[in-house]
């Protein structure tokens, strides 16, 4: 039952879900959230290599910085959406067109 | 015996004398042409009475005393041959008693162009006729396609306020499905060489066509798996089956009361019956490569049909997904290919003809009375509550109907139910388990459709129906007993078909 | 006696037309209808105690009369498949069908008066004929398969007589409750009789047994890929019937909410007969059960629904509720019975258990008849207005208490007792012996809380009080109880009064309970396997052999050291029983009688505890709101969107849609490109790529997403690998 | 058995997680709904062995990533629905059937693609080789402390980088409030 293919489905799942959240909410937390999701999916994908394919350990390195860059992304994401809703008050994302103020 | 030849004969074309006595008949005197419609099927019905008399049970097979070949269109081989087995039997016999009970139904509640209605019923009813009769391919097909005209403008004409939509849905579904059979007996005739016997279903069955292969779009794929699916489409969108089922609820729903019982005591089973009479005897090989898949299918539509059935508000509604859900037993029953399985399916196809037409004739009853059909309404007020008290007659007859539906033991449904899980569970043991709790869930929505309909105080809307008239509960009789006498003592249905389904149970068991 | 169709079939037969007679006559001649339902349950009555006779006076132990007919052949070609059904009488069958139409008709008696007043006298009749008809064809049985059918036809009538009044809101949320709690175990039970078809190759006991002798439920089961050893899964399936019948926990909820049908009925089926049943076809099963090592687990079920409804039935007001949580207590020490493998006794307290529970129930219907009240804070005093029925109730109360020379004490403490021995011998039963003597304390202290509470005292309500009828004696009204009363005595079911053989009254030689009811051995199931089938007809065509009658055996099979050891225990046992019945007693006495403890206090001490048995464990909240409300209906909800809305409004009418589009594309296509499209094209190609640019331009993060998606999609999707 | 259990149910617990998540019209539910796909995806690392993939799931996600969503939930007004004094929602909605519908298509063509990329890889391993499990901490220290030594430092730099500039950026500043 745990097989490569398994785990493929269950990240490819993931991975459909995150882009779904990200392309359909207009709420920029959604957003990070599914930015979580596709990250998720692309670390699993890698642990599941390490552990069906080759078996050394680089998979768990590569997972390991997914982690770290997604947890630094979601600091500096949420403070900018905190910035910006101080500013717009609001967190609408097409409120974020413009590059200007 | 010189008579038998031309009963089956007598049997198809007997309700078109009734169409053609039915349009002659002035269009103001609708007691002559109600009276002249009941007098024809009953007629009808008798002659299959005869037909079961005269049936030699322990014969498999066509029953050579009354087959007929003569033929038709003699360029393309094209006969018009009739025979009737154990398979067809049941299903003619409910054709003849359903359409006579129908025609009382209609007494009353059909009130615009009276004529054109019973006309259509007839002709609808040669079609079902000739659709379990054929044996020849092409003649299978006419009558198949015939039968969607009366359908189409009996839902479209005399349904309820989405009827257009309905009807047209219906008929293109179905005719997407046809379509596809249609290449399949293409195929088929060029596959033997445009020979004699390319429209004999009987002389194409047997699995000549394993070896075969077909190439299109570069590839070289079964011939016998690509027409196996063919078929299967065709057929599955009559069962229906899961993905294929939506035109159902709709075409249900918008019927009037008699058109909704036909359509799920007698059209649902042409699918079923095309499996076992078509798909499964000439592609055997493909239909045993594909059962689990169709086991699967059926699971879905046991357990999804019943899981939207639990969802529903409007009560016919929830009938036609109980429908859905109940083929999938049918179907469960047919992926097993074992005897207790086919057994059970086609005992399954009879029974769910008489129960399920119980209940669409009791909702019909009801719609009469109170001309809405919501349990719970849009609004969220009860649509009904205290029939029990209100209607006590009604009530019996509905819980009747309700249980043999549900399949409680001796009811008519939980032998064949019983025969189905016991056959399928001897192949697919996962798929056994999840479908038992296809049972429960069937339970629930129907116990709890009948808590907010009948328990509880009484709805003050509902104060001043009347319960069941004589003629009302004369027509519900017939079907009460089968459902009751066929759950204590199945054999004499059971007998009938036994040796053709184990024919082909041998068929299937070979490949 | 012969076992012929007229002998045997008039059992289930005589209540079955009588039933088919009153669906006609009970609208039009009512009182007709009571008398037909009645005589055809007597009538059973005698046919049955003429098998019982011939059984106690006759065969063996181990003895059985196997008959079946042929319902239905699938036998076609070479295709082998038939399906019969028969009659499977033993020891067990035949003690059963004693009680059942002695209950049964005790009941019936006692419905014509109870019911008498109701506008649908005659209704409750009917469904009472086809249960008992039902229940009895359910014991007569010889395989699964029939059954499971009397089965869910018990459940029929249990529905439609928890539906009774059906005006009553409750009445439709309580019988369609019991229906499906009970449909759970039933699902089971079918799969596990599927599982016993498809090894046995059919569903009767004997070939079951046969089986099991020969081993043929080794291997394993695949469900998701998970192995499992068949026959644990097959006694499960068939325990979870059990389960479901008879209200053990978890799936127990559907037993208290039963109550709201008349009492006469609650007697007969949810107290004495049909409730049993489970405990019947675990009986049946055992050696399944024993192959299937699940014992233990039943054990332990039984201790917990013992235990559990016994605490609830603590602080029950309802005095109907209170026998309801007392029933599914007293079933759980009956499943106790089976799990310590006590199957004489988990019997016994089967037989036992029907006679005082009907009693009770019947005595509680004589209360509320008479004082048109269910509410014991609201009674009290009424033992001067009813001196019969407070007499037969004392003596039920006594009974399942477990005072000695009771009936009660005889059952319930041989399983306590099996169970302490088994503690002692396997420490993981220990848990077992603490619940069940634990719920025996709690059972002897709420029993006679509701008996003072009723009977004892000033009349707390004395409107209540000054309109009860004073009671006299009357056929139909209290002898009935009178007569199931005498019947707790222990001596009926044990030579000796208290069935430890300590006082012997008429010598061991009518121990007769324990010398007909043996537990199957899995040593003798082989001999089940020589057996011949033998029709079911006009006329008897067994071999008359004279087999040696069955004595009792002091040790029950054991070696003599010990089978001593064993009694030293069961004496232990008894003597904790005693105390513990006598101390339960005498607190419900002090509590309220003397009132020196008082009630309250312990109410607000253990105030989380009280609120909790109040709601009755939470089980209702969790299975209606929670797993019902919560998750089911709005999971159907979504579902039937999905199908209208979205499958079959975008999947198949988007198909339509799609054809629309392409005829406008092809109208378009024609219009603008043919016609106008070329000439004057340049111009408007510039200003539609100025468009689309502008457009993708918007500085929207999602659209650029979706257009580098896009992009990198058919980028991708041209390359080859 | 338990390894077959345990995924399941970490399949189970990460897959309705994430479909919750598309599914659920409520931000702060989306949210719990993350964290048990989260935690989901951790139990899925420990059936194959990855146990320090497993501890840092929850620790960073756990503990870190959700519980600062859940600060940036409640910091920008809650769940609420209300229009800001420019007359924007504030909290705008969750999605449409029109974002979703192009959602979904959106979703399809990365389906393919990633169904088109992953082909290969079942093509190529037919037998694929099952490493044992064996703990990974140490084995991961060293690795990190020698071949990825660059790496590592340039994530910690990354990461008190991104700790700066998020105080800094999300820093309230008086004269914008006007």
């Amino acid at each position: 039952m745990i097989s490569l293919g398994a785990y493929l489905g269950i990240s490819f799942i993931l991975f459909i879900c995150g882009i779904m959240v990200m392309i359909a909410r207009k709420n920029i937390i959604a957003i990070l959230l599914g930015i979580e999701l596709i990250l998720n999916a692309s670390a699993l994908n890698f642990a599941a290599y390490t552990k069906f394919v080759n078996g050394n350990l680089e998979g768990h390195i590569m997972a390991l910085f997914i982690i770290i860059t997604a947890a630094a992304e979601s600091a500096v994401g949420l403070g900018i959406v905190i910035r910006f809703f101080q500013l717009r008050e609001s967190i609408h994302i097409d409120d974020a067109s413009t590059l200007q103020n | 015996m010189a008579g038998s030849n031309c009963l089956l004969s007598l049997i198809l074309w007997m309700p078109i004398v009734g169409v053609l006595g039915v349009l002659l008949m002035p269009k103001d005197k609708t007691t002559w042409i109600k009276a002249w419609a009941l007098i024809n099927t009953v007629i009808t019905f008798a002659l299959t009475l005869v037909l079961y008399a005269k049936f030699d049970q322990t014969q498999a097979g066509m029953q050579n005393a009354f087959n007929v070949s003569i033929p038709w269109i003699s360029q393309f081989n094209i006969f018009y041959r009739l025979g009737v087995d154990g398979i067809s039997l049941p299903m003619v016999l409910l054709t003849g008693l359903l359409f006579m009970l129908c025609i009382l139904s209609s007494w009353t509640q059909i009130k615009k162009s009276i004529k054109a209605y019973f006309a259509l019923l007839l002709l609808l009813q040669t079609c079902v006729f000739g659709v379990f009769f054929a044996l020849d391919f092409f003649l299978f097909y006419v009558y198949w396609e015939v039968m969607l005209i009366p359908m189409f403008f009996l839902i479209g004409v005399w349904g309820g306020e989405n009827r257009e939509y309905a009807a047209v849905k219906f008929f293109l579904y179905t005719f997407f499905g046809s379509i596809l059979m249609l290449v399949g007996i293409v195929a088929l005739y060029f596959a033997t060489n445009q020979s004699v016997d390319s429209f004999n279903i009987l002389a194409l069955s047997g699995g000549k066509f394993s070896q075969l292969n077909v190439h299109m779009f570069g590839q070289t794929l079964s011939f016998s798996k690509l027409f196996f699916i063919f078929m299967f489409i065709g057929f599955a969108i009559k069962v229906p089956v899961f993905p294929f089922h939506t035109w159902l609820p709709h075409a249900h729903v918008q019927a009037p009361t008699a058109i909704s019982v036909i359509l799920a005591g007698v059209l649902l089973k042409m699918g079923t019956y095309g499996f076992l009479r078509i798909a499964f005897p000439i592609f055997p090989d493909s239909a045993k490569y594909f059962s689990t898949a169709i086991a699967w299918l059926g699971l879905i539509n046991v357990i999804y049909g019943a899981l939207c059935a639990m969802a529903q508000t409007d009560v016919k509604k929830l009938i036609a997904y109980s429908s859905v859900s109940h083929m999938g037993f049918v179907m469960l029953g047919l992926s097993a290919m074992t005897v207790q399985g086919l057994n059970g399916a086609v005992l399954q196809m009879f029974n769910h003809g008489t129960s399920t037409a119980m209940m669409f004739f009791m909702i019909g009853l009801l719609y009469e009375r109170s001309h809405h059909r919501w349990i719970v309404k849009p609004d969220g007020s009860r649509g009904y509550g205290g029939l029990y008290t209100q209607l006590p007659v009604y009530s019996i007859i509905f819980i009747i109907g309700m249980f043999a539906s549900m399949g409680l033991p001796g009811m008519s449904g939980f032998i064949s139910e019983a025969l189905i899980f016991l056959g399928i569970y001897q192949k697919f043991t996962t798929i056994t388990v999840l479908a038992l709790f296809g049972l429960l869930i069937g339970a629930a929505y129907l116990l709890w459709m009948f808590k907010r309909m009948f328990f509880g105080d009484v709805n003050p809307e509902i104060k001043g129906y009347e319960d069941m008239t004589k003629l009302e509960i004369t027509y519900m009789i017939p079907l009460c007993v089968a459902v009751i006498l066929f759950g204590i003592w199945p054999s004499p249905i059971l007998n009938m078909m036994k040796a053709s389904v184990g024919q082909l149970a041998s068929l299937l068991a070979t490949f | 006696m012969d076992y012929t169709i007229s002998t045997v079939a008039p059992i289930v037969l005589l209540p079955f037309f009588a039933f088919v007679i009153n669906v006609f006559l009970a609208k039009r001649v009512p009182l007709a209808a009571v008398a037909i339902s009645t005589l055809a349950i007597f009538g059973s009555f005698i046919c049955a105690f003429r098998i019982f006779l011939d059984f106690q006076n006759v065969y063996a132990v181990g003895y059985h009369i196997h008959k079946v007919f042929t319902w239905f052949d699938l036998s076609a070609g070479e295709h082998l498949f038939k399906v019969n059904m028969g009659i499977y009488i033993d020891n067990m069958t035949a003690v059963m069908l004693l009680m059942v139409t002695a209950v049964a008709t005790l009941i019936h008696v006692f419905s014509t008066w109870y019911m008498h007043d109701d506008e649908r006298f005659a209704r409750f009749f009917v469904y009472m004929s086809l249960f008992t008809s039902a229940m009895l064809g359910l014991v007569l049985s010889d395989n699964l398969l029939s059954m499971f059918i009397f089965w869910e036809l018990m459940g029929f009538c249990s529905y439609s007589l928890i539906g009774f009044y059906y005006e009553k809101e409750g009445a439709g949320n309580a019988s369609m409750k019991a229906f499906m709690t009970t449909r759970v175990g039933d699902v089971f039970f079918l799969l596990g009789i599927l599982i016993c078809w498809m090894i046995v190759g059919s569903t009767t006991f004997v070939d079951i047994y046969a089986a099991i002798g020969a081993g043929k439920f080794a291997g394993s089961f695949n469900v998701f890929g998970i192995a499992l050893p068949i026959a644990t899964v097959a006694a499960f399936s068939v325990f979870m019937g059990t389960m479901g019948k008879s209200a053990q926990f978890p799936i127990h909820v559907w037993l208290p909410d039963a109550m709201f049908g008349p009492t006469p009925c609650s007697a007969l089926i949810h107290a004495a007969t049909m409730v049993a049943a489970g405990v019947y076809l675990s009986l049946r099963m055992f050696p399944l059960m024993e192959a299937g090592h699940l014992l233990t687990f039943i054990a332990y079920i039984g201790a917990i629904t013992a235990f559990g409804a016994a605490t609830i039935a603590l602080i029950q007001t309802d005095i109907k509720a209170v026998l309801a949580y007392s029933t599914i207590s007293q079933l759980g020490y009956m499943v106790i019975g089976i799990g310590v493998g006590s199957y004489n006794a988990s019997f016994m307290h089967l037989i036992t258990h029907a006679v005082f529970k009907a009693c009770l129930f019947l005595s509680a219907g004589s209360v509320i008849h008479s004082i048109h009240c269910q509410e014991m804070p609201q009674m009290g005093g009424l033992r001067k207005k009813l001196p019969y029925t407070f007499f037969a109730m004392l003596l039920c109360c006594f009974a399942i208490a477990g005072v000695p020379f009771f009936s009660g004490f005889v059952s319930k403490d041989r399983i306590l007792g099996d169970a302490l021995v088994l503690a002692l011998e396997n420490p993981s039963y220990w848990g077992v012996a603490i619940l069940g003597f634990g719920g025996a304390l709690l059972t002897a202290f709420y029993m006679f809380r509701m008996l003072f509470l009723t009977f004892f005292g000033e009349p707390r309500d004395h409107h209540i009080y000054d309109h009860a009828h004073e009671e006299h004696i009357g056929w139909n009204s209290n002898v009935p109880l009178l007569i199931l009363s005498v019947f707790t005595l222990g001596l009926f079911y044990s030579g000796s009064f208290t069935g430890q053989g300590e006082i012997n009254l008429f010598g061991s030689k009518n121990e007769w309970f324990s010398t007909l009811i043996h537990k199957p051995e899995a040593s003798h199931l082989e001999h089940f396997a020589h057996y011949e089938h033998e029709d079911f007809g006009a006329t008897d065509t067994r071999d008359k052999v004279e087999l040696p009658k069955a004595q009792y055996d002091e040790n029950h099979g054991m070696d003599e050291h010990h089978a001593h050891w064993v009694h030293q225990i069961h004496h232990l046992g008894a003597i904790l029983s005693i105390l513990i019945a006598f101390s339960g007693i005498f607190m419900a006495y002090l509590m309220y009688i003397k009132k020196s403890v008082n009630p309250g206090w312990w109410a607000e001490t253990f105030a989380g505890w009280r609120r909790a048995l109040q709601n009755k464990y939470y089980f209702d909240d969790l299975y209606i709101n929670k797993i019902i409300q919560k998750g089911l209906l709005p999971f159907n909800d979504m579902l039937a969107k999905f199908d209208s809305q979205y499958y079959d409004k975008y999947v198949v009418d988007g198909t339509a849609v799609l054809n629309r589009w392409a005829f406008n594309v092809a109208r378009w296509f024609d219009n603008n490109i043919i016609d106008s499209g070329m000439v004057d094209g340049t111009g408007a190609s510039v200003r539609a790529v100025n468009l689309i640019l502008r457009t993708i331009q918007s500085g929207k993060i999602q659209l650029y997403f979706i257009v580098l998606i896009v992009v990198l999609g058919s980028y991708i999707l041209t390359l080859r690998f | 058995m338990f390894a077959n259990t345990l995924f399941l149910l970490s399949a189970v617990l990460t897959l309705a997680g994430a479909v919750l998540v598309v599914y659920s019209q409520n931000l702060m539910h989306a949210c719990i709904y993350l964290l048990a796909s989260l935690f989901g995806v951790a139990g899925l690392y420990a059936c194959i062995g990855a146990d320090f993939l497993a501890a840092t799931q929850l620790v960073v996600y756990a503990g870190g990533v959700i519980i600062l969503m859940l600060f940036a939930i409640m910091l920008t007004g809650g769940t609420g629905n209300r229009t800001n004094k420019y007359g924007l929602e504030k909290i705008p909605a969750m999605g449409n059937k029109k974002t979703f519908m192009i959602a979904a298509f959106a979703a399809i063509v990365s389906a393919l693609i990633v169904i088109k990329v992953t082909i290969p890889v079942f093509q190529n391993n037919k037998n694929l080789i099952v490493a044992a499990n064996a703990p990974t901490v140490e084995r991961i220290g060293t690795l990190l402390a020698t071949d990825h030594i660059l790496a590592f430092e340039i994530s910690s730099v990354m990461l008190l980088g991104a700790l700066i500039g998020a105080a800094v950026i999300s820093r309230p500043r008086k004269e914008i409030h006007d």
